[in-house]
């Protein structure tokens, strides 16, 4: 099962858990990225490609199905603007085992954060910036290389 | 054939989409960049460093080599910054 | 923060996850664990040591926090019977940033299949057997030390 | 000094607790199984395949070779598996 949604509402990490418990396997792992207040950031706005999104996110969770034997997998990412204390990112991975579950998550947001047309603003109160590619993330998806 | 920018390069330009008919001699991603910038200082600033683009033909990343033809959507935007 | 709870009801994944995004983190990783149909389980039982099972889970949380330098860790743990498909235990780990709270969450759960005093026995219909401990699970554990 | 057991060890033996002074000579954890062994069949069978064993004593783990004086509550049961 893959399923990826992008949305501009706040995402419920208990029924998409609950969808992935239904199939039958034992583990279960999820990761949520939420709106840091890193440098005095009030809030960040996120842009996307619409359709070229969601091809990325798929092919995504299509590789990590085949790498780590997953039964389902699932990405939530939201656009539009967020608050500090806000989530923005929701990824889950369901297997038989833990350590493919863990893993896969690892390399499900790893992955977006190099591959998916997604760009971040972030604010200052008033003032706003487009974040700048990060080079250690670049680093960390060469692992699953 | 259509080109979509996104995030700096939407705002430097002022515009998140523009129809082009490219000239017969521009064949790749980075001539297309060289023929855009030469028809207005707006394009010239905002192709300016080439680091710091990316690109995709019908929704698929490309490096600044790739041949453009037959392509319908030509999408010129920064690294990505998601999750 | 550190929260450890040994209960017999299912838990909230939303609410735990809720609890440590209000710490000002950036990232928050989940693993839950849940009862598998293999060879024809039908139901678990957990037996556990009251008293020790609360210190020890503790002191996971507590390694864990020092060791990843992570805000907020929570275990919790069911007890009692269990049917397939029904959780059993829900790590999480909250972070400024992702790596952290997910090879945390790694390190919850693989601890804690070692070192917490619990007993699982494995119903198949009527008949039930005591399962054996796992030396995969005290090898894995090994990584951490 | 009170006994607890469980799963396993606590249905071999038809309880959870029970109250046990050991005689002096008794100094270890490993000398405690061997005395309890002595005094009926039902924990000399529960207690056969020392590998199978685990044992806390106050609620902390030990090895066979710790001494239990001081302590007031003994825990004996086989290798945890939870999660």
């Amino acid at each position: 099962m893959i399923r990826v949604s992008i949305q501009t509402e706040a995402f419920d990490i208990a029924a998409e858990a609950a969808m992935l418990e239904r199939l039958g396997v034992g583990a279960v792992a999820t990761f949520t990225g939420i709106v840091r207040a890193d440098d005095g950031v009030t809030a960040i706005e996120l842009e996307h490609y619409p359709g070229m999104t969601e091809a990325s996110l798929s092919a995504i969770c299509e590789e990590a199905l085949q790498r780590w034997g997953l039964a389902g997998c699932t990405i939530i990412h939201r656009v539009g603007r967020m608050e500090v204390g806000e989530p923005i990112v929701l990824v889950l991975a369901a297997a038989a085992h833990r350590a493919a579950t863990l893993e896969a998550c690892a390399y499900l947001i790893d992955r977006l954060k190099t591959d998916a047309p997604f760009w971040k603003k972030e604010y200052r109160g008033a003032d706003a910036v487009w974040v700048e590619a990060k080079a250690s993330d670049t680093q960390r998806a060469t692992r699953w290389d | 054939m259509r080109l979509v920018y996104f995030a700096r390069v939407r705002e430097a330009l002022g515009r998140d989409v523009e129809d082009i008919d490219f000239p017969g001699k521009v064949q790749t991603v980075a001539e297309a960049l060289d023929w855009l910038a030469s028809q207005s200082p707006s394009h010239a600033e905002a192709f300016a460093d080439r680091s710091k683009l990316r690109f995709a033909l019908d929704q698929r990343m490309v490096k600044p080599d790739a041949a453009i033809s037959g392509a319908s959507e030509f999408a010129i935007f920064p690294p990505v910054t998601g999750g």
